[in-house]
Formats: C-alpha cells, structure tokens, sequence
C-alpha cells in the first residue's frame, strides 16, 4: 500500500527518481558491455538529479535567478538543491570521462568491451 | 581565533594547489613540492594535535564567512589531527619506499602525474577527514576515487587497467549509494552541515516519525562505504587493484584510501545520525556479522595465495573485517579499538607492502614464494621489515598489532551483549592462527637459505644498502613507527578516547 | 638482593648468545669455552636469586595501565628456574659434541643461549601479561633450533609447530583478557585473583572462559588433542629435543597452566566444576593416548616424544586435582620428568651420533659396546617406568597420595591411568633395553664394528642426570617439603 | 652391630654379584661356582647370625616424605630367609656342574648372587614401601636368569615374565596408594594397621584394594588367571634357575599375600566377604586347572613348570581360609614344596645335562641309565603327591582339617575334595616317569644301556634335597611347632 499511498501522485518524481536509480545501479552492476556500464552509470546519477531537484522545486516559483530586482526569498525555488545537482553533475561528468578513457584503452589492448573475456585474456598472459 | 586553527584548511588547499602547481612542473620539482608539503602537512597537523590536546574540546572553521546554514565548515578534534598525522607520515613513507620501484615501473613523464595525483589524494583525504559538510564530503570521496583509480593505472599493464576498471566501479556503486543517501538525509533535514544535520535528526527520532526513510537513508550511507572500503562481500576489486599496482600506490590504497572512508563513516555515525540511534537500528549486527566473515574469508583466500603481493591484498579484507567488528560491537571501547586497528593496520600494511617489493626485487620480481627462497638473506632490511610486520599482524607482544587486538578482545569481553562475547573472542583467536599461518609460513620461506649456485645461476642481485639508503630508512623508520604504536600506545589510545568523546 | 639481578640473569644469556654472532671468535674451542662460561655464570645467578630472592615487583616495559612486563620471584619462579639453571649448562656441554658434524652451529648456538633467557622470562614473570609476552617469544626464538637441519621435513615440522602454539596462544589470550577485566589484577597470586563480585553472575561463562584457556596452554603442553607438534618436531637436533621439547617448551606450557590454574582463576573457584571434571578427563585420556602411541612407534625419538605427551599430562592431572597436595605432586613430577626424560633423550641422542642408527630394531646389542650411555639409558628407562628408588616412583608416589586424598573418583580412575601407562610405558622402555642387552642367541658381536662411549662431554651430562634420577629417588624428601610450602604460599 | 649384620646379609651378595660381573677374566664355571659358594656360605653366616636372638628392626633410609625403607626381621622372615638360603647353596652346587655347557656363566652367577641379596631383603622388608621396593628389584633382577640362554623363546618368555611380574606389581602399587591413606601406617604388625576411623564407610574400596593386592601377588604366585607367564618362564631357565624360580621365587608372591592379608588389611576384615570367596574359588580353580595341565604335559620341566602352578595354589587356598590351622598348612607346604620342586627341577636339569632328554617319553629306562637322579626324583614325587610320611603329607593334612573346620560353607567340603583330586594327578603326571624309567618293560633293550649317572656335584644337592623332603616329613615336631607360634601370632 505504500506504493499507492496517498501522496502517490504528488510524490511522482521521487518515485521515478527511484526506479531509474534502481535501474541505474542494475546496470553499472551486471552488464557486462563497459560501455553499458557506464550508461548505468549516468542513468543513476541522473536518478538522483530528478531526485534533488524534485526535492528543490517548489510549486509555482520561479528559478532562483534574480530578474527585475525581485529580492523576495518567496519568489525563487530552494537554491541549494539545484547547486549540489550541478557539482553533483560536474562529478559524475568527470567520472565518467575517466571511466570511457579507461575504456578506451582496454579496447586498444584487447579489442573487446566484456570485462569478463578481458579478464580471461589476462589470465592466459599471466600477467 | 588562534592562528593555529588555519591548519586544516592551510594543509587542505596547500595540498590541492600544490597539485594544480605540479602539473606545469618538470617531473623532479614535482616530487620535491609533493615531499616538501607532504612534511609540511604532517608537521602541521602535529601542532594542531598538540594545540588541541592543550586547549581541549575541537572547533570549527567557516569558510568564507557564510554562517550555518549557508556556509561550508571545517571541524577539527583531536582525532581529526591525529588522523591527519598519521596519514601523512604514512603517505610520506610509502612514497618514499616506493620511488625507486616508480622510477622502473612508470616511464619518467607519467612522474609528475603521479605526483599530482598523490596530492590530490592527500587533499581529498584531509577533507573527509576535516570536512563538517555532507556534500563536500560526497564530492571529496569522489576525488579520493578518481585520484586512486589514477594511482591504479599510472602503471601501464593489461592487470592495472582492468584491476582500475573493477575498482571504479565497484566504488561508484558506493558512492552512488552515499549520494543517495545523502540526498535523502537532505530531504528529510534540510540539511548539509552535520551538526545541523544531527539535532534534527534527534527532533525527528524524538517525534518518531520518519522511521523507515531513516533507516533506508543508513543503510545506503553504510552499505555505500563499506562497498567503498571493501567489507567482505565486496571486497572483489581489492587483490587486483592492490596486487598489481605499482608498490607506492598499493601501500597507499590499502592504508589510507580505504581507511579516509572507513573514517567518513565514523563520523557520519557519530556526527550525523548520533551514535545512540545507529545502536538502536540493527545496521551494527549486520556489520559485526560481515565483519566476522571478513575476518576468516579474507584469512583463508590470503592461506590459498602463492603471490605475497596478492595475499597482502587479501589480509586486508580480513584486517577491514576486524574494524567493522569492532564497529558492530556496538561500544565505546569497540569504537576506540577500531580507530586505533585503523592507525595501526594502516602503518603495518603499507610497511609490508614496502618491504614485499623489496624482497621479490632481489628475486628478479617474481612475487611467487617458490622464487622468494632466502631473499630475507639477499635483502636483508626488506626482510626484517616484513617479519616485524607479519609478527604485529600475528600480534605479538610489543608490536602494534598485539595493541589492537587486545583492545578489540576487552572490547568484546566488557560488551554488554553477552551474545557477541563469544563470537568475537573465538574469531580473534582463530584469525591470529590463520594469519600466523600465511604470515609466518613466508617468513619462514624467505629465510630458508636458497643455495648459493642456484642464485648465482638465477642471477639474483643482492642488496646494499649503500645503494639505497633512502629504502633503508624508511623500512627502519615504519618499524619504528610499529614500536611505538605498539610499545606507547597509551597517549594514543587516549587521544581516540577524547576525540570520540567530542565527535558526539 | 637486588630486583634488577633477575633482569640481568635474562638478559645475560640472550645478549651473550647474540654476541656469539657478533664477536669474530678465532675458533670453535674459545667460541664454546666462552658460551659454557655464560650458561654457567646465569645459573650460579639464578641459584643465588632462588637463594635470597628479592622481594616485591620489578616492572620493566609499561604498555598501557594494566599491560606491562614484570619479574618478581615466588615459589613456583623458584622452581621452574632452578629446574632450567641446572638443566642447561649440562644441556649445552653435551650439545657442543653433539654438534660437531651440523651445519652452521653459530646460528645454534645463539638460539640456544637466547632461549635460556626466554625460558627464564617466563619463570621469573609476575604477572599473565609478561608471561604471556615470553610465552610468545619462546615459540618465537625457538623456531630456528627446529628447522635447524633445513630439511623439507624440519620445516614442516616447524610450521607446525608454529601454527600449534600460537594458535593456542591466541586462545589462552582470551582467558587473560577475561583476567583483566574480570579479575582485580594480573599478578600471581596464590588462590586467584578473580573479583567474584564482577564474576558472581558470570561464572558459567568464566568456566567455559578457563577451559579455553587451559587447552590454549595446554598445545605447548602437548594435551591429547593438541599434542601431534610435538613428535613432529623431533627432527631437530637432539639436545633441542632434549632440553626444550621435554623441559624447557613443554613445561612452560605446563607452568602456565599451573599459573593459570593456581595463581589467577584459583582453584577454589574451579574446584568441584565441570570444568575440573573435563580438563582432568582430557588429561588422564593422554596419559593412556601418548603411551600407547608411543608403545606402535619405532623410532627412538618420535617414541619418547609420546612418552613425553604422557607424562606431561601426569602433570596437568595432578594439577587438576586442585589441592596443595595436587600442586605439590605436579611440581615433584615436573621436576623427575624433566631429568628423567632429558637423560633418556640424550642416550637416544648419544646412541644417533654414535651409531647413526635411529630406528629400535636396529640397536640391538650396541649395550656391550656402549655400557655407559645404555646404562644411564636404563636407568632412566627404570625410572619413568616408575621402580621406587628412583625419581619416578616418588613423583607417582605424591601424585597418587593426591589423587586418593582428593577422594574425587574420577582420581582414582586417574591413579588407574597413571599404571596403565606404568606398564605401557614399562613395554615400550624394556623392549629397547631387551634389544640392546639380549641380541639373541645368534648375534654376532662383531658386525657392531667399532662402536664405543662418546667422549666425555657427553658422559658428563648422561652420568650426572642419571644419578640425579637415583638422587631424586632416594632422597627426595627435602624437595618435597619445600615443594609443599610452595604450595601452601610459603614462598 | 646386629643392624650392620643384617645390611651385610643383604648387601654382601649384592656386591659380591656386582664384582662377579665387572670381573674382567673369563673364570671357567668351577672358579666362578666356587667363589659364588664361599660368598653364600658367608651371607649364611651372617643369616645365622640373625636368626639367633630376639627381632631387631631398623630404619635405613627415606626415599621421601613418609616413605621409610625400613627393615624388620620377625618370624616369617627368619623362615622364608632360612628356606630360601638353603635351596640357594644347593643350587648353586648343582649350578657349577651343570653350567659348564651354558655361555656367559659369569653372568649367570653374579646375578644369581644379586637375586639372592634382593631376596634377603623382601625377607626382612618391615613395611608395604620396602617390601614393594625388593619386590621389583626381584622382578628386574630374576629376568637375566629366565632368559640366560638368549634362544629366541627365551628372550620372549623373559618379556613376558618381566610384563606379567610387572602388571601385579602395580595392581599391588594402587592398593598400596589407596591403603597408605587408610591404615595408620604401612609397617607389617599382626592383625592389621587398618585405621578404622579413617576406613569408616570405605569398606567396598578397602576390599576392593585387597583383591587387588591378592591378585597383584598372586601373579607371581601363578594364581589363575594370571599363571601364563609361569609354564613358559621357568622351563626355558636352565635347571638351577628353574629350581629357584620354581621353588623360592613364587613363595614371595605368597609371602606378599600373607604380608598385606594377615598384616596390613587384617584378617577380621576380609574374613566372610566376597573377597575371600574369590581369593578361594581362584585358588582352588588354580589347584585343578594345574594338574590337568601338568598331566596332560609332554615336556617334563613345563610339566613341573604347571605342577608348581597347582601346589602354590595349595598355600594359597591354605591362607584365603584365614583360620590357623589352615595357615599352618599353608606355611609348612611353603617349606615342603620349595624342598621338593628345586628337587625336582634338579633332577630334571641332571637327566638333560646328561641325557639330553626333555620329553617324557623318551625317558623310558632313565631308571636305568641314571638310578640315583630318578630315585631321588621318585622320593621327591611321593612327598609332593602327599604319601605318607614324607613331607608333603603333613602340610596336607593340616590343609584340609582347616577346611573343613573353617566356617566356609562350600569350601569347607569342596577344598578337601579338590586338593584329594589334584593329589591323585599330581601322583599321575610325577609317578610315571620314575615307574617308566625302572621298569622299562621288556621289549626295552638293555644292550645299548649305559650308565649315565651324573657326578657328585649335581647329586650331592639332588639326593640332600630329596632326604630334606622325606625326613622333614618323619621329624616334622619341631617345625610344625615353630610355624604354630608363627600363626598364634598372628590369628
């Protein structure tokens, strides 16, 4: 019944933000294509952006950018949620460079995104 | 405000800027900068010890003059410095031991990225160990990841990448999870600064409301950072990434990165939910059981390892089991014997790791025990570095490891849950013996003499000191360091015991 | 005298062992003069610490409140380390010949001389802590005397050996972590230190606590389940085996759980439990256990090596008896096995050196070529299968005298073991002596060669132990007295 | 003085053996005869010399606390003293003949002087300690002479003899645990030290400790079930040691029992109790069983081997009826029997040394070949099978009238029965020997006949041993009233 509740529809994003969490995590855990990891990897984080900025958002206001001088803290959303979506997003912007890099030179190395094979390969050399 | 109180954020920002400088350097200035602040860190981080030891109590530091619930803020305790201190000896000392292997196993223009990356690590780690705000604290355990993976892969092999691979994702899994967490704690505070954080989380438990998200938000923190800090059943990424990675970065990986989250989680248990509640949910049971495991797990694969790098590896989920036994065991005294196995797994494990190198290099680099035969005698300052480390793990007396083990044992015995005396003091005993059993049986290994016309024949080389002296000295100085952690671990204890006490 | 004498007499054969490493000796002879030198001047040390000995606590290392190593000399330190301080000057005599055709002697002989210290540490302890520390070392510094010949089969037997006893460490740790929070203090002192206020409530738990504890001592002290180390290591050099694994290790296994027994949970907390019935039933169990095995084996060592396990359990169940009187017919048998054994093991070793042979159906006869060595051989043999007038059947004696005077009839049944392994231990004995003295009527003396005596510094030690076993026999009633005032806390 | 004497009794042909074997020169078997001689003649002396006068008692040593070797020279003691010394000289005569054909001659009789000393001393032990003491030293000291030859079955059957000797010795070791708590002292003193205080409520234990006692004792006295060592033991000795072992040894198994039954336990208390119908019912199996097996035997020394088996089992039935006259019995048989079995053994011996024969069959005609040996042996059985007037008779008699006047319901009728039974046997296994060996029959063929008769060194014990066992039956006053005052003392 919880998933039906009675602020089930209010709290739509939330529950979006969770299933794609879920989805995120499934992913960035069992696939074994790198590169589809690494999606998972964006559709969690993603996840959690909707999440904050569900949580920021506040009906019928506007961004919190001041225009025409309007000062009054009622007029603008909560600030702070958006600001950690954009350092979490410069993070997982970073990450994920990081992790197609590494990508990429495993793919030179042994032509082949499956981790499971790469590590096959590794133990044939012995390395 | 007393100038001394400067120090967290100073060594903070010297550290990350002495990165950012470094990348233009050539790669000799760079290892120098990064000595000279590693030092320069340590040293201060002493003086705030010592200054908080004097005044007592902690403070916190706001930065750019935003008030809570604005601003970002430092906290320093005692603990934080003691922290502070330790890891930057150890990082000092491992970078040192390591330098001449990094000379031959990383080509001369990845240097100064090593570099950077070493004080992107020390930043990051000062931070979680300083930080008072959730979500800096997110994004430095990122940094920490990224700057690891880097130390991973700065060699070049098929093993690292792959090994990097595993470990990024193992702890962006964690950290997505701490994210989550954290998102959640917001939600339901409004919050980010952890003393914030906390009274309303107590109003919250005092309402008795919020139960379940409660719970849900712990145990994603909790699960998050065990993933992070490989707690048993995620500890895949370990042997690889610490097994292959060139000597500096494993020593450095397995003392302190996982340790700076280890960390993280003390404080979010004491400074953010409250250690009282964290009790009264069963997350605890469920790390004292995983700790358990880890204990005998790690143990038993470290028994089957015939590569002394990789059971290293491997008796470092055992030695993270025993903290997160300790965790589970629920007390004060627990605590203290945790953070204290923390100080000292860290000191000993990187000593081995140093020493390990130092014995298979005069066994022409092979890390299998067959090959290591009398190396003790080739290299004979690797091998008294590597016994004194297998006998504090084994825990004799007089090393650190005997401390430790001791405290956790009281721990357990004065717990007042007589349902985890037994259990703990049991898997104590039969751990020491598995760890006596592949500890000793190297020892043993590598002070059988090899006959000398077969390491004529094998070309092995012999060490002289002359040659590397700075080797030398670091084996001695974290021997020393073992000593005293072992032999004068009073002080120390005592230090854990205030800073905890401030933590709540 | 002064406290800081019982420092030096474990320091002194440690750093002189080192030194044997360190000085550039220009041969073995002045090497070997100067090594008997130190042993000697410890034990006349030690002699005079056990003749006016200090009074009070010397605390020397302080981990933390509670955790520190500290000598002081009571009744049972006396004991012990007289024990060792006569034993190993003689132990050392011997082994210089013994040694003559081994490898790297130097590393040998520093081991051996440190371990006399370590030895002495554990004695003159006072508390679990500082025993607990030595304990340790001991299986520490003892490790190279094992794996001395380098053999595959001598490491094993090492690693064993290792894994046993630190294993059994580990868990007799878990009963001195119970002392410390449990108990008032850690020092020994006769009759326990347990703080029954904090122990009232607990008191199942502290059993379960004492016995595992007691089987954690009880590896060094090669009980039945815990004792296969033992014969294993037999592939070291005979005065190792002779010294260490049948005084020196074995008996510090046992001591520790004397201390253990009598000094910290004490006995009046114990006596009369389940745990006394289950420690004492372990015990008499190898008693019979370690003869019989010794009775199927044919190799001389590994044979006497389970005489051994039988007889040190002799011990642990006179020590369960958990009476002064009990104490007191531990103490005896400690001290009559320790020469008996030593002198049987040194005949045995002599017998390898000489003629190599290390298997009992191929002595036979060597008793005419070798009359001195199978003499004391005999002896020896006639005391451990308990002939009164010798050591033995006084040390059976006071054990029995304790047992009937307990009333306990799981005592008597112990009386009974004690005879039984009596006559196994008669069987195993006499058969080699039947061997070397009755080769069979077609023998030929003459296919034995040129077998004779080894020279004296081996006699030396095998005459003088074995007429300590006839000493100890016939007049043992002083040590017995002064056995029973250390039992009454006397000392 | 006296007490110097008494030491010299015992420890002269110790020391006199000891030279005997250290003795460098290889003496031919005369020599050695000789001066084995002249030192029993000497120790004679010294017997004499105890004999005469009134009981002296003397503490030597103490092996421990309250463990005294103490000696006490009272009636018994004179008796079996003077019993053993008698066979002993006639042994030794009969040996320096006989021995010529055996090795190690030196051997032999140095030991045989040694037993003798030890013998001595289990005579004169004044308590339970020192008797026990002698009692083992008998046991080790006898076993060179069991397996003198050194054939393959000799070594064994001295094993078996040393195992068998030993496991009653400790069966009388545990008794001897359990009583020295419960009897004021462990001195011999007539009618028991039991102290009653302390033995209250014990009694079961107390009985228990007797039965083992009896049956530890009864080992050596070849009481069943623990005879088997006996017919193999005695008949692989060579004949002067079979002689003794057979005639003098196993009478200390019985002077054992009388020791602890009629002396340290008491009579009064096992008198009616299960232990005394066990102790009877064994002994009166043990008569049977023996002369079945002595009669259903080939070879003539097993035969006397299982004779003796059955006629010490006389005495002891004699002693388990407690009851004087029974006693007397049992004491006069012990003279009797040691007379007649060393006679026997002797003849035995003789007929091999000069025949060669040891299967009864051949020993048709024997009569013939050597006269005197067999009529001596003739004499000899008729004393054994109890015709009178020669000895065997008496003792007999006194036997059964103690049964049948003993209050033990069934064996006051069943005993007589028996020993009339075992009588008949034994005349059956003795008598037709001598008959065959005189009236051969007339397909016998008195051509190849030679006489064969052994010299006088081996007659002259032979025929005096014979002529003690006939005329010790007609001219019995004297002994029967000194064993009367023996048992008025102690019933």
């Amino acid at each position: 019944m919880l998933l039906f509740g009675a602020n089930f529809i209010s709290n739509i994003g939330e529950e979006v933000a969770m299933v794609l969490f879920g989805i995120g995590f499934a992913n960035l855990l069992f696939q074994k294509n790198l590169i589809k990891k690494i999606i998972g990897l964006n559709i969690m984080d993603s996840s959690v952006y909707l999440f904050l900025a569900e949580k920021g958002y506040i009906e019928g206001r506007l961004a919190p950018i001041v225009v025409n001088g309007i000062q009054d803290v009622n007029t603008y959303i909560n600030p702070i949620p958006s600001g950690l979506v954009l350092t979490g997003i410069v993070v997982s912007v970073s990450v994920t460079a990081l992790m197609l890099s590494l990508t990429v030179r495993l793919y030179r190395r042994y032509h082949t995104l499956d981790l499971d094979e790469i590590s096959a390969r590794l133990k044939k050399e012995g390395l | 405000m007393a100038f001394v109180q400067n120090v967290p954020f100073f060594s903070i920002i010297l550290s990350m800027f002495s990165g950012i400088v470094s990348s233009v350097l050539p790669e000799k200035q760079a290892k120098w900068l990064n000595t000279a602040v590693i030092t320069l860190v340590g040293a201060m981080s002493a003086w705030l010890l010592s200054y908080l030891l004097e005044v007592g109590g902690s403070f916190t530091f706001m930065m750019g003059h935003f008030p809570a619930p604005w601003g970002n803020e430092i906290r320093a305790g005692a603990l934080e410095a003691l922290m502070a201190l330790i890891f930057s000896i150890i990082m000092l000392l491992s970078l040192l031991g390591g330098r001449k292997k990094l000379k031959d196993e990383v080509e001369i223009t990845k240097h100064n990225i090593y570099y950077i990356l070493t004080d992107l690590l020390l930043s990051s780690l000062l931070a979680l160990i300083y930080t008072n705000d959730l979500f800096t604290a997110y994004v430095f355990v990122e940094i920490n990841t990224i700057s690891a993976c880097g130390l991973i892969m700065i060699r070049q092999n098929g093993r690292t990448i792959e090994a990097a691979v595993r470990y990024m994702i193992m702890s962006l899994l964690g950290s997505g999870l701490l994210l989550m967490g954290i998102c959640m704690l917001y939600d339901l505070t409004g919050h980010l600064l952890m003393s914030n954080i906390k009274e309303s989380v107590q109003q919250i438990m005092a309402e008795g409301s919020y139960r379940v998200p409660m719970l849900i938000t712990i145990g994603l923190i909790t699960v998050g950072l065990s993933i992070k800090s490989a707690l048993f059943p995620f500890h895949a990424w370990l042997p690889d990434a610490y097994g292959y990675s060139t000597v500096s970065s494993a020593a450095m990986l397995s003392s302190l990165v996982s340790k700076g989250y280890i960390f993280l989680l003390i404080k979010i248990f004491y400074r953010v939910i409250g250690i009282d509640i964290i009790r009264n949910s069963n997350i605890l049971n469920v790390l004292f059981v995983f700790g358990l495991c880890a204990m005998i797990f790690g143990s038993v694969s470290a028994i089957w390892e015939n590569d002394i790098r990789r059971m290293i590896s491997f008796s470092s989920v055992a030695q993270i089991g025993y903290i997160y036994m300790g965790f589970g065991l629920g007390t004060e005294a627990g605590m203290v014997a945790s953070v204290f196995h923390i100080l000292m797994h860290a000191a000993t494990k990187s000593m081995l790791f140093i020493s390990a190198i130092g014995l298979t290099d005069v066994s022409n680099g092979s890390r299998h025990f067959a090959e290591l035969t009398g190396s003790g005698y080739r290299n004979k300052i690797a091998g008294i570095g590597f016994t004194v480390g297998s006998l504090s793990m084994v825990g004799i007396p007089c090393f650190a490891g005997f401390v430790s083990k001791i405290l956790f044992a009281q721990a357990a015995v004065a717990n007042n849950a007589p349902v985890k005396i037994f259990p703990t003091v049991i898997v104590l005993a039969i751990s020491t013996i598995l760890n006596a059993v592949y500890f000793l049986k190297t020892v043993i290994r590598i002070y059988v003499p090899e006959d000398p016309a077969f390491e004529k024949q094998q070309g092995y080389l012999f060490f002289q000191i002359s040659r590397q002296k700075l080797y030398g000295l670091t084996i001695i100085c974290f021997i020393a360091l073992n000593l005293v952690l072992g032999m004068m671990s009073q002080p120390i204890v005592h230090i854990i015991e205030i800073g905890l006490q401030n933590f709540s | 005298m002064s406290q800081y004498w019982m420092t030096v007499a474990i320091l002194l054969p440690i750093i002189g062992g080192i030194l044997v490493k360190v000085i550039p000796f220009p041969n073995q002879k002045i090497m070997k003069i100067y090594l008997e030198c130190v042993m000697v001047v410890t034990s006349l040390l030690v002699f005079l610490l056990a003749w006016n000995r200090p009074e009070g606590t010397l605390e020397v290392v302080h981990f933390m409140q509670g955790l520190s190593i500290s000598f002081r000399i009571d009744g049972m330190s006396m004991v012990f380390s007289v024990l060792i301080a006569v034993l190993w000057p003689l132990a050392m005599l011997y082994s210089f010949e013994y040694m003559e055709r081994e490898q790297h002697q130097r590393v040998f002989f520093l081991f051996y001389s440190v371990t006399y210290g370590v030895t002495l540490g554990i004695a003159y302890a006072s508390d679990m802590l500082s025993m607990y520390f030595f304990y340790e070392l001991l299986t520490l510094v003892t490790v190279p005397l094992i794996m001395h010949s380098l053999s595959r089969q001598a490491i094993h037997a090492t690693r064993k050996y290792l894994y046993y006893s630190l294993g059994g460490a580990a868990f007799a740790l878990i009963g001195i972590v119970f002392l410390m929070v449990y108990g008032s203090q850690l020092d020994f002192v006769l009759g326990g230190v347990l703080d029954l206020a904090k122990a009232g409530e607990k008191k199942q738990v502290l059993l379960v606590v004492y016995l595992i504890a007691c089987l954690g001592f009880g590896v060094k002290a090669a009980m039945f389940p815990m004792g296969s180390w033992l014969p294993d290591a037999g592939v070291a050099p005979t005065p190792v085996t002779a010294l260490l694994h049948a005084v020196a290790v074995v008996k510090a296994g046992v001591f520790a759980i004397i201390r253990l027994t009598y000094y910290s949970f004490g006995t009046d907390f114990l006596r009369g439990t389940w745990v006394q019935a289950v420690v004492m039933a372990l015990a008499m169990f190898s008693v019979v256990y370690g003869c019989t095995r010794a009775v199927m084996e044919r190799h001389i060592k590994r044979r006497l090596a389970y005489s051994t396990i039988s007889n040190l359990s002799y011990i642990i169940f006179s020590a369960m008896i958990m009476t002064p009187l009990g104490l007191v017919g531990a103490l005896t048998h400690m001290v009559c096995h320790a020469v008996m054994k030593i002198c049987s093991f040194l005949c045995a070793g002599a017998i390898m050196h000489q003629t190599g042979k290390t298997f009992i159906d191929d002595l036979n006869g060597y008793a005419k070529k070798m009359p001195v060595v199978f003499g004391c051989f005999l002896v020896s043999a006639l005391g451990l299968m308990g002939v009164p007038g010798l050591a033995g059947f006084i040390s059976k004696w006071n054990i029995a005298q304790a047992a009937v005077d307990s009333g306990r009839v799981q005592a008597y049944l112990g009386i009974g073991c004690l005879l039984i392994s009596a006559f196994l231990t008669s069987i195993y004995m006499m058969s080699i002596v039947f061997r070397a003295y009755f080769p069979g009527k077609e023998f030929h003396y003459e296919e034995l060669g040129e077998i004779r005596d080894p020279s004296w510094r081996m006699c030396v030690p095998l005459v003088l132990f074995a007429a300590g076993v006839a000493g100890l026999g016939l007049g043992s009633a002083p040590l017995v007295r002064f056995f029973t005032d250390v039992a009454n806390g006397l000392y | 003085m006296k007490a110097g004497i008494l030491l010299l009794n015992m420890c002269f042909p110790v020391l006199a053996g000891l030279m005997m074997l250290q003795g460098k020169r290889e003496y031919t078997g005369k020599k050695l005869a000789r001066r084995s001689l002249a030192a029993m003649v000497i120790a004679a002396c010294f017997l004499v010399w105890n004999l005469t006068g009134d009981p002296l008692s003397l503490h030597l040593c103490s092996l421990g606390k309250d463990l005294p070797v103490y000696f006490h020279v009272d009636a018994i003691g004179k008796l079996f003293a003077s019993v053993v010394t008698l066979v002993w000289i006639l042994a030794i005569c009969f040996a320096g003949e006989y021995m010529k054909k055996e090795q190690d001659q030196k051997r032999f009789f140095g030991f045989f002087l040694i037993v003798y000393g030890v013998l001595m001393g289990l005579c004169y032990a004044g308590n339970l300690i020192t008797f026990y003491l002698f009692y083992e030293m008998m046991t080790l000291t006898t076993v060179p002479l069991v397996l003198h030859t050194r054939t393959r079955e000799a070594i064994t059957a001295g094993m078996k003899y040393l195992l068998y000797s030993l496991s009653g010795a400790y069966l009388v070791l545990f008794s001897t645990y359990m009583l020295n708590r419960y009897t004021t002292s462990l001195d011999f003193t007539p009618g028991g030290t039991l102290d009653l205080a302390a033995a209250e409520g014990h009694t079961t234990l107390i009985l228990v400790c007797a039965c083992l006692m009896i049956l530890g004792f009864g080992v050596k006295a070849g009481m069943f079930p623990m005879h088997g060592w006996l017919s193999t033991a005695h008949p692989v000795a060579p004949a002067p040691a079979s002689a003794v072992l057979s005639g003098v040894i196993v009478k200390m198994g019985v002077l054992g029992a009388i020791r602890v039954v009629y002396e340290i336990i008491g009579p009064e208390v096992i008198r009616g109790t299960w232990v005394q119908t066990v102790w009877l019912t064994l002994s009166l199996i043990t008569v049977f069983m023996g002369s079945m097996l002595a009669y259903r035997e080939k070879i003539l020394k097993k035969r006397l081997a299982y004779s003796t088996v059955s006629q010490i089992s006389y005495i002891l039935f004699g002693l388990a009826l407690l009851q004087p006259q029974a006693l007397t019995g049992s004491l006069l048989h012990v003279v009797f029997h040691a007379c007649i079995k060393s006679c026997l053994f002797l003849c035995a011996g003789a007929v091999i040394f000069c025949t060669g024969k040891t299967r009864t069959d051949q020993l048709t005609g024997i009569g013939k070949e050597m006269p005197v040996t067999i009529w001596c042996y003739t004499i000899a059985s008729l004393a054994l099978t109890g015709i009178p007037p020669a000895s065997g008779f008496i003792s007999k008699w006194y036997l059964a009238e103690g049964a049948l006047s003993s209050g033990t319901s069934v064996f006051a009728v069943l005993g007589p029965v028996v020993l009339l039974i075992s009588a008949l046997l034994t005349a059956g296994y003795l008598l037709p020997v001598s008959m065959k060996g005189f009236l051969p029959g007339k397909e016998f063929d008195y051509a190849h006949l030679i006489r064969k008769e052994a010299n006088l060194a081996m007659l002259i014990p032979v025929s005096m041993l014979s002529l003690l066992a006939l005329l010790l039956g007609i001219f019995c006053g004297p002994l029967v009233q000194y064993v009367e005052k023996i048992v008025e003392v102690m019933l």
